[in-house]
């Protein structure tokens, strides 16, 4: 009779509560927007099945053995614990929780031990996010892939299109601002490095974001994880209208001069350039740039194939999985219902409308300084989401003049976005988190 | 010896219900997609689709078709 | 002269102990089976290979480097260990051993320094158990390639065959009571956590086994693994007799119903509906199912070919490789040779034949209650031990009626019985690990 | 709110000088390889030794290469 | 204004010195050599970039924690770190590294803790390092998949050929005499453990160099492994010299016996034999020769095909660009530029040049004592870099007799020579490091 | 320096020791493989088999072989 009610007493429905429930459903909304939808599933779906893991009930797979420790509330250990931490109540764990976050290392470490001698370990989860994330090693991975999956011809055709790329992390900088003028005025309760972390948002560039949240905002990445790629995805619904309000039809039908052939050696050195200019200017940037053009020179150079090739399938992908459920980690319920969730999700939406009206606005404006004229559809493509936003100034443009093939063109300012997300980055890690 | 009759009464017990109660869930899912979500694709463009998601790559999506195809008419263009 | 005898010394044949030997064969053995015989050769390639690494005499690969410093008795560092311990006798090694064991983790800290100072490192395998068993994650990363690898269409179809998936876990919990009853007469020494963990063997299901085993009884666990694996491989001898023995000719002759076709939707969504019942009556048996059914998802979503692909092959693959290295860590003379292992290798056939036996059993009394005609063969299939019991009914079945094909109806209850095993195995974490 | 103000001019500032300088470091790049090193090998030997270097494996290159032309050659000795 | 310095102090620009200059230099040419010479790019391209990562300014990604904080130098820390350390002065920061290294496990858990908390972390490098390397995983894996890239065949048609791999170790131990020689007479400054790992430098082999470096001479890694890959290149311009000197053209022209052909069964019971053999006698190589025999039983016994696939192609590609950007951290300037570098360069190349003559003349000298006679160009090989030697024994061989072809016979020696520096990589690790 | 010698001494002695150790075992094991265990499978057979080997998937020897059999069956049953 114990037992049944042991089993009962342990299983999810005796322990579920509405916030879990919550978390759930809104899990089985991620999996449904990324498979029915095609929202970004190569992320959202391992975030989606980790956020509804993280929240099974009595699991605890989101939480260190500490935590499951507290969570399971067994009053032996609880009361060693409390002693542990040299705290009196030993009854009400919320105290303890809150006794065990401002303790030193040595704290730490011990309670990790008692916790683990009773019998409590760390979640799968927890796991997964301490090896993946916390050390930086995933979205430097994915970064290194993507740097060997990116093709920087378009950008070195034709280099001023750097300048849109610079252009578009306005809307970083601007949704920084706005987080903490919403704080300043009470409305929320962001510090100055939970702005940051929220602001590269607008760099619409995952690994970015997700590298960027864990080093300065550890507890909000489970939103920004979520807001970057489901705006990333939504890249076909929010850029067209603003890039039709800011551009005139005549605009819109600029032709632009066809780029020129660039050779296998400036491929080459052009990685190498980029490092160097990191090494000079912004050593904060240097973890993701370096990846980034790691994974650049492997592919150009043309000697490394078979490196290229495993850094661009199976390493990105064993990295995705883990990454994802890692993320999904982060959205517990008891660290991800909250008011600044929601202000997550709209300054992200306003970070991404920033980033493409500053990108257009900059296209137009190097138009009247002169040079080759550049169609300022292009100019949205800044923001990186890499490729949709170039697809997206490819198909605006096509709907004005049907003969004029923009994709080429959008894919300079798209990959410049890139590297301008991974140098407003560094900034923000080398002002912000030193 | 008591610990393992009650190990085996209470986790034969568990599997039983829990398989059962899959039985119940499934046969209900089943048929509620049967009723209202019957799969509308004919089966040759899901396989399309499935082959259009396998070119996509991880982190960006698409990104390898779109620079693919960049790539094509960037060397047209030449 | 020194460097001779110290070459000497330090040389296999000069340490090598008979167990040492004994257990060099075995591997041999497992080897010969795997290659020449097709024993499941992927995880007993490694496993043998890797139990023969862990008997080299002097390497201590399979040791940590506190066992490794005790192994060499070096005085000076025997004294270090014994003053830090606090035990007085330095010279009797097993005494330091014993109290280290019984020492607790600031005494193990210190020890692994003092080992680590005085030039012992941990070996080889021993790491590679940490990293791949210890933690949990290469058995859950293994059953999420599975899962990746599964079909749930003829379960889908014929959802009833759940219950014969249900049925042969019976000999998992029969062999739990085999070896407590063992114990309790004094034939054998297993604790309730050991029996649990001998139990799982009748599931038929090699990463269930080595997690629950790493969980509940790490020291059993390469018995255990050897005893999983070397079964499944005999299952088509095991299960024939037993099958034949337990029906009619007039029952192996039933023909089932056609199997009515299985929508993609309800593939897509099985896997979130079997989580959503582990979230809401397991929890302990969330990380197993959990990750089952993330791969499951993965492949059948169609929108993630990528990673699915990924985990079915690159990844499943090195962690094959490692976790069986690691297996066979554990099959170092000291720890595996031991009554107990016979114990465990005779119960390990018992749990599998009265799995088989259940499965029958339970198919003949479904048919008594009515619905659409089962045959009976199809119920030993629910050990699981996929594809190998499946097939076995459909030969057993083809013995009888050349005309009646049984695989795809057998693979109901074959994937039955690896979700079943992994409900028991939760249940037994439950109640036992806690 | 200075915080912020300073977070942007700084960080703005910092994102439009580094990416000018590497329009500047880009260009000048590109005319030095374009002046000094043109490209000299026509695309399809390019093509050519990247395929030949794709077959190379790692740890020793051309290992796989050389060890299946000697067991051709000592299948062909049978 | 002050984020304005603090940018600019923080600038990779302001904080360069000469060394880390010369060091991105040093990283710039050795990528030129791989990309555009072909040495050895595998290791090299990423080793290279490595390096240039390693030397960026202030960005510390090959540094501890601790490091980084001591680089940073803000006086609170250091007072901080001085008290732990129980040192006075606490403005020299040499003063207290030096403390730092000289002080136990619990100092150096404590500055850890210290550094941690004033918000510095390890470098992405410095991770990599003691992920891959320092606990000595990443030598081994590309070493198992070297193995299953390995045919025996011609070793095993002509075992007498092994007799010339282990000749050819004569360039390893030579160079460990020459390395305490030059330290005698007060040249250099390397201990035996030093001189050991150098020598090794003369096994032509690059995961046996890295993974001997890394138990007995880490500091010196990054110089040996860039010696050994680069000469491994520089075989075709530096064999064939010695190669002509030492035989007559008539030995040139020698025709050997056509090889026997081997059968499966012997392929697959030979990793077996060397590895009871490495059981019996040495079990010092049983890591490194263990995961080699692994390889190449998992390839040549037929039945693990997808792992064997799995380990020669996704997963030492993954452990390549780890093992390389790893070895890149040893190139950072304050470790690398050194007088012993030079010595590690010089000492190298005259390991390769005594290893190549030792083989021809063992050669010669077999010759002499009969048998069927074997054309002492193979005797080179026996250096190992596989297959770079086979390939210019060939090719000096085809220069005296066009229709000799002595690829196929070389290889013998060839793979000889890889067991050889395993072996001797273990009475290295046995005698010295023990 | 005395150290450096006695490691060269026996540090070639063990590597030369061990190789002939080597040569003698191999000879040996090859020569009574020829003798008592002779290559019984014709080429072909074996190609075959390893053929066959090379589909099995991991954890589950023959799992996609036989749900790929068992779906050709299920889908030709519809
Ligand atoms: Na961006
Ligand atoms: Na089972
Ligand atoms: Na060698």
């Amino acid at each position: 009779m114990d037992n049944i009610l042991q089993l009962w007493s342990t299983s999810g429905a005796a322990q579920m509560t509405m916030g879990q429930a919550f978390m759930v459903i809104i899990g089985l909304l991620l999996l449904f927007l990324a498979i029915r939808k095609g929202f970004e599933p190569l992320l959202l779906v391992p975030i989606g099945f980790g956020g509804i893991l993280a929240n099974i009930p009595g699991a605890g797979l989101a939480y260190s053995a500490v935590e499951n420790a507290l969570h399971a509330a067994d009053p032996a250990t609880l009361a060693a614990m409390a002693q542990a931490l040299g705290v009196a109540a030993s009854d009400n764990v919320k105290d303890l929780a809150v006794a065990y976050s401002a303790s030193g290392a040595q704290e730490h470490l011990l309670l990790q031990q008692l916790a683990q001698d009773a019998g409590y370990g760390n979640g799968m989860l927890y796991n997964f996010y301490n090896v993946a994330i916390a050390s930086g090693v995933a979205p430097l991975v994915i970064f290194m892939g993507v740097g060997a999956m990116t093709d920087f011809g378009p950008l070195l055709a034709n280099p001023r299109t750097l300048f849109l790329g610079a252009a578009a992390q306005f809307g970083i900088f601007a949704t920084v601002l706005g987080a903490v003028g919403l704080s300043s005025i009470g409305l929320m309760d962001f510090s100055i490095a939970d702005a940051a972390a929220i602001g590269i948002i607008g760099g619409a560039d995952g690994p970015t974001a997700i590298y960027v949240a864990s080093m300065l905002a550890p507890d909000l990445l489970g939103a920004i994880a979520v807001a970057a790629y489901s705006y990333m995805a939504l890249v076909p619904m929010i850029q067209p209208p603003i890039m039709r309000a800011l551009t005139t039809e005549a605009e819109r039908k600029i032709e632009m001069v066809q780029l020129r052939p660039v050779s296998r050696r400036e491929k080459i050195v052009f990685p190498l350039v980029l490092l160097i200019l990191v090494a000079l200017l912004l050593p904060a940037a240097a973890p993701l740039l370096g990846m980034f053009c790691f994974g650049n020179l492997m592919k150009e150079c043309g000697v490394v194939d078979r490196l290229s090739d495993t850094a661009q399938n199976a390493l990105i992908n064993i990295t995705t999985i883990f990454l994802g459920l890692s993320v999904g980690s982060k959205l517990v319920a008891d660290k991800f219902l909250d008011i600044n969730t929601l202000g997550i999700l709209g300054l992200g939406i306003v970070a991404f409308c920033i980033g493409t009206a500053s990108g257009v606005l900059i296209a137009k404006l190097m138009n009247r300084l002169g040079g080759s004229p550049i169609n300022p559809l292009i100019g949205s493509a800044g923001v990186s989401a890499v490729p949709m936003a170039a697809r997206v100034s490819n198909k605006v443009g096509l709907e004005s003049d049907p003969h004029n093939f923009l994709l080429m063109h959008a894919m300079g300012p798209n990959v410049a976005g890139v590297i301008g997300s991974a140098v407003a980055a560094g900034v923000m890690i080398s002002l912000v988190g030193g | 010896m008591s610990q393992g009759i009650e190990l085996m009464l209470y986790g034969m017990g568990t599997v039983v219900l829990f398989l059962a109660l899959l039985v119940v869930a499934t046969t209900a899912m089943s048929r509620f997609i049967g009723r209202y979500f019957p799969e509308p694709e004919p089966p040759v463009q899901a396989a399309l689709q499935r082959l259009h998601a396998q070119n996509k790559p991880a982190g960006d999506p698409n990104l390898v078709a779109v620079i693919t195809a960049a790539v094509h008419q960037h060397r047209s263009n030449k």
